[in-house]
């Protein structure tokens, strides 16, 4: 016979009160032991960890049923008292596993609420990433979005005839990028040409830092890029007002 | 500005459950106001047509999918929502949330076990805090349940905790 | 099941943009209803008292706040917004695009510096991954970027970036 595993010696008491169809306040003392003793002797798969509870509330029922008898105290080396298990009369005992009945109750009614909200799903589940559109970027016509940016500068590398070289140490440097175009773009508020922004003869890792120095400025709005008609050269420069944003540095 | 859409991009935008007063603070319009906004936008996800609700839960609101749609919407989060609280767990956190502020010797004595391998894993999961220590002997520590708690079981506050008939 | 509350809670949840052929796919319906679900969406969202868009994105759709309530948005997400990666970041991880799998070593050689840290930090921010481990003596890590990056930088995917017929 294959016997439920509990989660401890309430939980264990509890099922055997309830196959024997009593009322917990009418318990008796003795059959409780003789049961709980004969369960613990069948238990084939004890959990280690919960093995010493099981024992303290079986010398627990021990001392109960003797203390009916005699009164005298059954000795145990094990410590009630370490797991505040003391039970001094069968009137706690019942008080004790209302109180968990109580608790055992309360965990299946928040095990179902538990299933109810794993059917709701909140943005924080995928990330609670922030879909927040720029505004200065829908605010022109003609704006253009990152991918467009994109675009251009595939491009640019498209017309790129020959294959670049390797990427040299130290031969470029985003923030040196973005130092570079900060000062092109110095004064020139009618907007520079994007492909002016990339040297003559630039090597891919050149234009890939230039490029990625784009993004970053764009992205932290220190800089706006447009196109002042359908199919026309994109425009950059200095993003004087960031609309309506928060300037950052 | 309307306020109705700014609380409504505040909902969805938002990880956390946001409470009316926070709302008002981010808004910076009346908490009156505040309340008419969430109060109108409930009514119109409401709707059968909408796919989305206004859900109240701990302490605040946040736009959430209707549980209805979950078999579907599943199929896209396959996983990430499969695991559940073990029984212990469970039991363990059902009596922190009523007797709070508690200490671990008297869940113990509750449950008729040992505790501290649970608590560790509730702490762990954000579910359980330490909220003090209790003026006793040992001064042992007090835990409490956290807004964790009342988020993954959908409650809006501690006094929505279940209270299960107990007849016979 | 009614097929619009459906793709507004799909829209809603999505970390991506769905194709309508994908929402067809998840949903199980033509993509002639999920069309005129996106269309009545877009129509209905579109409304002034509404704070959310569906926004089309690289063929893709997604539920999306309003551009005109981003300054109050903002607020709520200071920090977040601010957070600049650094030259040294921004470097490594054009090198990690351009020439994934690519080993510690091979990042090094081009940076002309150690790159352990930056790695770390990159790593600790989800923009890489390791993506396994070269065939070559002493077995090197090889990383990779993630969606992270994508959505950092606003890519659809890595085909946006000029790669690899240029690079080889």
């Amino acid at each position: 016979m294959s016997l439920p595993v509990f989660e401890g010696p309430f939980a264990l008491l509890f099922h055997l009160i309830e196959k024997a169809e009593v009322d917990i306040y009418e318990i008796s003392i003795s059959e409780i032991t003789a049961q709980y003793l004969a369960y613990l002797q069948n238990m084939e798969k004890v959990n280690l960890d919960l093995a010493s509870e099981f024992l303290v509330m079986a010398a627990t029922l021990l001392k109960l049923k003797s203390k009916k008898l005699l009164p005298v105290t059954v000795e145990s080396d094990l410590d009630p008292e370490e797991l505040n298990l003391t039970i001094d009369s069968r009137e706690e005992l019942v008080q004790r596993l209302l109180e968990y009945r109580h608790f055992k109750a309360v965990a299946t009614e928040l095990r179902s609420y538990e299933q109810a909200q794993k059917r709701v799903f909140v943005r924080s589940l995928c990330g609670g990433k922030i879909v927040l559109v720029n505004p200065a970027e829908e605010a022109d016509a003609g704006a253009v979005t990152l991918p467009g940016l994109m675009e251009a500068f595939q491009r640019l590398l498209a017309k790129r005839e020959q294959l670049p070289q390797e990427i040299a140490p130290d031969d470029f440097s985003v923030h040196d990028k973005v130092k570079q175009i900060m000062y092109l773009l110095r004064g020139k508020n009618e907007g520079v040409d994007f492909l002016a922004l990339f040297p003559r003869g630039a090597g891919l890792a050149e234009i890939i830092a230039t490029f990625f120095a784009l993004l970053e400025l764009v992205r932290i709005r220190k800089i706006r890029v447009w196109q002042s008609a359908p199919f026309s050269s994109l425009l950059v420069a200095h993003r004087q007002n960031p609309g309506g944003g928060k300037g950052v540095n | 500005m309307l306020i109705k859409p700014l609380v409504e991009a505040l909902l969805f935008t938002t990880e956390e459950p946001l409470s009316p007063d926070k709302l008002a603070e981010i808004t910076g319009v009346a908490i009156k106001e505040v309340r008419e906004a969430l109060w109108q936008l409930q009514k119109e996800y409401s709707h059968a047509e909408r796919g989305l609700q206004v859900m109240e839960i701990a302490k605040g609101f946040q736009l959430a999918t209707k549980p209805e749609l979950a078999p579907v919407l599943e199929t896209m989060f396959k996983g990430e929502k499969s695991y559940i609280l073990s029984q212990a767990a469970l039991e363990t956190l059902a009596i922190i949330a009523y007797r709070q502020p508690v200490t671990r010797v008297d869940i113990e004595s509750v449950r008729g076990v040992k505790v501290d391998g649970v608590l560790e894993t509730l702490h762990k999961r954000r579910f359980i805090r330490t909220v003090g220590r209790k003026d006793a002997p040992g001064r042992p520590i007090l835990y409490g349940t956290t807004k964790e708690f009342l988020k993954y079981f959908g409650l809006k506050d501690l006094s929505q905790l279940p209270h299960p008939a107990l007849t016979e």
